[in-house]
């Protein structure tokens, strides 16, 4: 990890800033920076509708393009998921819900919701959106390369649904895509639809390698003058670590993609041993089911700290923001985001305790992963600590945050659980698995996309967002969520097997029957209630009341443009010159409650701030 | 754009001499890799020489045709670092590999 | 309302929940009450920071919230106590971390007494074979497989003989007599998962995977696959019955021995040929 | 720019950590073009990596024989079996088109157009012979009844291996070879002199992109030296 270092670093910096700027009085050698190093940036500016909307190269518009084509996969998710909850609460009742459409839509859900929509949001979306901002750049460094990455993820899209409609559906894998199930005929669509589902993974893994070049060497190579790493909010920390991971993750997912392709194509024998399928062997042998499992694991662990770890920093943010306080312990912050991005490539096989593998590897990835605990555990500490002796804005960004901390806590700790191995094996493969899942990695970033959202529409359209109807589209989504994912751990303590399309009688699961339909319901509901959201976000596009500049008195350095929202290129004719980190809230001695990052040091000359 | 292009210039102006000589060295270490093969060597020899070649041959080619020798710690280090996690991987698919096959000798007879 | 109230609302909810609860576990029937007391004690270690940390933050929030200049604490960093929560937290750790191993080195550690049974599952159906007098199973491979030979058993290794063939879903097992199940699929992942048990392992194509219990209770046990193996996932299921040692050796002594079987054959393709040859 | 010129720098560690410390950029003084081919290459390094593995462990596990490589790879010369004779010739011509980039590379920074042209064009050759070679092997392979999905000579999973790994890496040597001819235009055109805008993207070309294509020239090598050793000496 490229960040693995920082901290050495920081006392020798503050030497160094002491001896270039800490050693006379005078305000003008306070409010000392460097000299730039780089030269502007020259940027193509569009001209016709085509290059300035469609073909952009502006990373804001293509960040808001990222938003609105994985929050329409999202919504194609959300469906899906309803059409599950409707055969699993009240089966036959649907006719149309046989077997094979159940685990279709189980898959497509999965995969939509894991890489289209949740990745693609906060990387493609937030991402472009906020990090040329937050850095202070004029944009992305290859703008280019910026718009092709989003065409290849809207053509990965394209084709993914398109699986829907060749013959035989899509795939009905699971999200999981496990060989030999996934090419063979027992599964619904197992020849067209896995097939596309592979091409269209390939095509999104390339376009998010295309994208995130540019997010890693925007942050590493483009910040403005005066913008260390230690002074980067966290959101940036967050999406930074997550892309790195990308990187490094999606590799193996192409490499399994590609493999099975092969497999399903060619016929060749990566994954697929002797296999004898209705009475006949087929000409497949010698491959290993296992390996597919480890590299698609190589790829999914870390793709769950790449949804997460942005979350993490979003939320950071968002909570220190709110409550009109810095965050509590930035840099442990920063170093248990590195950590456990660090971390995640040495946990995979987790999820497979049961899958047949090594036993002895066991040992190995119940201690890695419960050592991931830690840090994990240290963030929340550091999100409550922050609340503390803070001055809430109890609004409806603060009400998502809060939200995430106790869905993320639930799901952390139902995760301990899945971590250690012994605990797991009874849980593995359990509505307590799903429940975790959804828990920590559906609901609590959910949560945060939500409240980033409510944060920062009013940059993005100059608008705000109606407080009221953010209240109620909060108080159904969470609690309505929540009451669909707590008691779903129980059914897992039954031990309710997942990817069941139909319980019949078995003895103890009838008694859950009550506890089925009641999760359809409430998840119906929490599905209708986001048309509350989107009706808020229409209606406030037009009529939402004018934001001005910086509504939230926020010290990051997107709410600092010229212009709001802001145009291309960002900063008008000069870059901004960083003194500061973007939590200085509340400091002793200051006049306003809060201090930009771009105030020099010589405007707040009383304000006992810390050096960072 | 002029800085950049100045301290490229002194950063990868080296002598001639240099690269002639790693290329003559990949050369010489190419010509080792095929006689591991050409004499049969077989087993933990064979293995260590492989090895051995190999790294060598990709720390030259990386180090000086790939000018990491001269650049600055910060870009050696992201680079290095993250192979931890492939020899991990490395490590744990070797184990993966010989369980796999102990279990197929084990209750198979003929071709897993 | 505040809604600091409703969050409370929801933590205690969560708590009463758990109370009242009639969803909990099925009885266990096996050895694994281990796994049981690991999940308890990461219940109750998890299930109390959940509350704690929960309630700190719903404090936070009723006693903090938006008050025009209100003074703020303004402290970037506590070393002090970032190094006491950490140590806490590993602490706490290790403790889940510890039991859970040593559960876990148990489960990969077959006893050296325990019964052979070979589960081979196909989409979507189980079978089983158990070893005969010599407590040996012969080797077997898929390709082998026929209506002769419905394990694929090597006919060439004599341990295969007099292994008992069990050409139906329904198991039989003996009290208190611990089982090392060998899993074998003929064609997709498949797991062999009975909740009462609490154990289960993936069948893998391709290699044989294994896990052990020790059944200690007598009754009727459904079997659930609990990896998902194509369309017919949901409707595999099989029976495990758990008898006293007497009925268990009246059961196993009406089963089916391969040489058995491969001696049936011959007498039927003898009287074929009888026939074929009175015909002509 | 006094203060923070490259040479003035601290090296080392206590470099690093300055760097890492230090506002605006981490890699001091390196192109964004060439820290994206480098970042890129980390994780195409990952891929080739999953292959390997991925083959390790299909070699590994397989319980019907592999194939003896050098008798398999052998040409015939005079009816004599030379083992690897072909892989050792291309392993020879990629590392020959490798210092002639590297060489390239040297005369472009230096701005001695017609050099970098010549070297860059002899480059694009050697891998084109190189391509051109796999292509012999590839077919000498199929005529002997290998396949993806066969192998007359022991283990099914060589041939799935050995097409997709060298296929993979050819594909990479063969888009490689496109650029260099790309690039060897440009430069004998003088784009790079003049800082001619591009096509596509519409930024200025400069120098730095020929150490950016050796980069990857270089790492095609260095992945080549991975697949000798591992699949061929193995």
């Amino acid at each position: 990890m490229s960040d693995e270092y920082n901290q050495k670093n920081t006392p020798i910096k503050a030497q160094s800033s002491e001896t270039t700027s800490g050693s006379s009085g005078s305000s003008k050698d306070i409010d000392y920076v460097r000299p730039a190093e780089l030269p502007e940036q020259d940027l193509y500016h569009g001209h016709s509708f085509i290059t300035k909307w469609i073909f952009c190269q502006d990373a804001k518009v293509i960040g808001v393009q990222y938003f609105l084509t994985a929050v329409f996969t999202g919504i194609v998710g959300l469906v899906l998921s309803w059409l599950m909850r409707l055969q699993l609460g009240f089966p036959e009742l649907v006719p149309f819900i046989t077997a094979e459409h159940y685990y279709q839509f189980v898959t497509m859900h999965g995969m939509i919701m894991v890489v289209y929509f949740l990745t693609a949001l906060f990387l493609g979306g937030f991402g472009n959106y906020l990090i040329p901002l937050m850095v202070g750049a004029r944009d992305m460094v290859f703008p280019y390369v910026n718009m092709v990455s989003f065409w290849m993820f809207f053509i990965a899209v394209c084709v993914l649904m398109a699986s829907f409609f060749v013959p035989g559906g899509p795939t009905g894998a699971g999200w999981t895509l496990y060989p030999p199930q996934a090419i063979l005929p027992g599964t619904p669509g197992s020849n067209m639809g896995i097939i596309l589902m592979l091409v269209s993974l390939s095509l999104f893994v390339i376009g998010f390698t295309m994208g995130g070049l540019n997010y890693i060497i925007t942050i590493l190579q483009a910040r403005t003058r005066g913008m260390t790493l230690m002074r980067m909010p966290l959101t940036i920390w967050g999406i930074f670590t997550a892309t790195a991971l990308a990187m490094l993750a999606f590799p193996a997912l192409l490499v399994s993609c590609i493999m099975m392709t092969l497999d399903k194509m060619l016929g060749t024998s990566f994954f697929m041993p002797t296999i004898l399928q209705a009475g006949e062997v087929l000409s497949y042998g010698g491959g290993s089911p296992v390996l597919f499992q480890h590299l698609f694991w190589f790829f999914g662990h870390p793709e769950v700290y790449i949804v997460a770890l942005p979350a993490f920093g979003i939320v950071s943010d968002l909570i220190s923001v709110h409550a009109r306080k810095n965050i509590f312990g930035y840099r442990m912050m920063v170093w248990a985001i590195v950590g456990i991005g660090a971390l995640s490539f040495f946990v995979w096989a987790h999820h497979m305790y049961v899958s047949g593998m090594n036993p002895w590897f066991g040992f190995f990835f119940a201690t890695t992963t419960l050592i991931i605990a830690v840090p994990t555990a240290l963030k929340v500490y550091n999100w409550i600590i922050t609340l503390f002796r803070a001055n809430i804005r109890m609004n409806t960004v603060m009400l998502f945050c809060l939200g995430f901390i106790v869905t993320f806590v639930n799901g952390g700790i139902t995760g301990i659980f899945l971590g250690n191995v012994a605990v797991d094996i009874p849980l593995s493969d359990t509505y307590f698995v799903i429940a975790h899942f959804h828990m920590v990695m559906g609901i609590a970033p959910l949560m945060v996309i939500m409240g980033a959202v409510y944060h920062w529409f009013p940059l993005v359209t100059g608008r705000m967002l109606s407080e009221k109807l953010g209240k109620w589209h909060f108080w159904f989504t969470f609690l309505g969520a929540y009451s669909i994912y707590f008691p779903m751990h129980y059914l897992g303590f039954i031990g309710v097997p997942r990817r069941y399309f139909e319980m019949y009688d078995s003895p103890y699961v009838t008694s859950a029957t009550g506890m089925n339909e009641f999760i359809t319901v409430a998840a119906l509901i929490v599905g209708f209630s986001q048309l509350i959201f989107i009706y808020n976000i229409v209606t406030s596009l037009s009529i939402g009341k004018p934001a001005g500049k910086n509504p939230w008195k926020a010290n990051s350095l997107e709410w600092l443009t010229p212009e709001v929202p802001p145009a291309h290129g960002n900063w008008g004719e000069k870059l901004p010159v960083i003194h500061r980190w973007p939590y200085d809230f509340n400091v002793p001695g200051a006049k306003e409650d809060y201090i930009t990052q771009t105030t020099p040091p010589s405007e707040v000359i009383s304000a006992e701030v810390e050096k960072t | 754009m002029n800085e950049i292009e100045n301290k490229e210039t002194v950063a990868s102006t080296h002598k001639i001499g240099i690269y002639l000589w790693i290329w003559g060295l990949l050369f010489v270490l190419s010509f080792f890799s095929y006689m591991v093969d050409w004499f049969q060597f077989q087993g933990l020899l064979r293995w260590t020489l492989i090895l051995i070649f190999m790294f060598l041959k990709a720390g030259l080619i990386m180090a000086f045709f790939m000018h990491l020798f001269w650049e600055r710690y910060a870009l050696v280090n992201v680079l290095l670092w993250p192979m931890t996690a492939i020899a991990c991987f490395i490590g744990l698919m070797a184990a993966e590999a010989k369980y796999t096959v102990l279990t197929r000798l084990l209750y198979f007879f003929t071709g897993g | 309302m505040h809604p600091g109230i409703i969050f409370l609302g929801v933590i205690v909810g969560s708590v009463l929940f758990h109370i009242f609860t009639p969803w909990w576990w099925t009885d266990i029937a096996s050895n694994w009450g281990a796994m049981d007391d690991t999940i308890n004690l990461t219940f109750w270690i998890g299930g109390g920071v959940f509350v704690l940390v929960c309630l700190f933050m719903v404090y936070c929030v009723l006693k903090f919230s938006y008050k025009e200049g209100r003074k703020v604490e303004y402290k970037p960093e506590d070393h002090k106590l970032e190094k006491i929560l950490t140590i806490a937290t590993t602490i706490g750790v290790i403790a889940l971390l510890a039991p859970g191993l040593i559960v876990y080195n148990n489960y990969i550690n077959t006893p050296k007494n325990a019964l052979h049974v070979e589960v081979n599952a196909w989409q979507w159906g189980w079978q089983y074979r158990l070893p005969g007098e010599d407590g040996i199973l012969g080797t077997a491979h898929v390709a082998k497989i026929s209506d002769d030979n419905p394990f694929g058993i090597n006919l060439d290794d004599p341990n295969g003989k007099d292994d008992i063939l069990i050409q139906d879903d329904v198991l039989h097992l003996k009290k208190n007599r611990p089982v090392k199940i060998l899993l074998r699929s003929l064609d997709v992942l498949h797991n062999f998962y009975v909740p009462q048990f609490r154990a289960k392992m993936d069948a893998i194509p391709g290699i044989i995977t294994y896990y052990w219990f020790e059944p200690n209770k007598i009754g009727e046990y459904e079997v659930l696959c609990a990896e998902y193996c194509g369309v017919g996932h949901y409707a595999m299921r099989a029976k495990v019955i758990v008898q006293s040692e007497g009925n268990y050796d009246n059961w196993i002594k009406e089963q089916e021995t391969f040489s058995d079987l491969i001696a049936k054959q011959n007498n039927d393709k003898l009287k074929l040929t009888i026939v074929a040859k009175n015909k002509n | 720019m006094s203060d923070n010129s490259l040479n003035n720098l601290p090296g080392g560690f206590k470099g690093m950590s300055q760097d890492m410390g230090s506002d605006q950029t981490v890699f001091k003084g390196v192109q964004w073009g060439k820290v994206m081919m480098w970042i890129f290459l980390l994780s195409d390094t990952f891929i080739f990596s999953c292959f390997l593995i991925s083959y390790m462990k299909g070699r590994t596990s397989t319980v019907v024989d592999w194939p003896n490589t050098s008798e398999v790879f052998s040409l015939h010369v005079n009816g004599v079996p030379v083992p690897l004779l072909l892989i050792a010739i291309m392993t020879f011509v990629l590392i020959t088109s490798s210092g002639t980039m590297a060489l390239a590379v040297k005369y472009g920074y230096e701005k001695n157009r017609k050099m970098c042209g010549w070297l860059i064009l002899a480059t694009a050759i050697g891998g084109l012979t190189f391509v051109g070679m796999q292509a012999f092997e590839w077919s000498k392979l199929i005529h002997e009844g290998v396949r993806p999905w066969e192998n007359p000579f022991g283990a099914k999973q060589f041939g799935s291996f050995f097409f997709m790994i060298t296929g993979f890496h050819g594909t990479h040597v063969s888009i490689g070879v496109i650029f260099l001819f790309i690039y060897s235009r440009k430069v004998f055109r003088g784009d790079f002199d003049k800082g001619k805008r591009g096509f596509f993207t519409s930024m200025k070309s400069d120098y730095v992109a020929i150490e950016i294509l050796g980069l990857y020239w270089h790492f095609v090598d260095l992945v080549w030296v991975f697949i000798f050793a591992f699949f061929y000496l193995w």
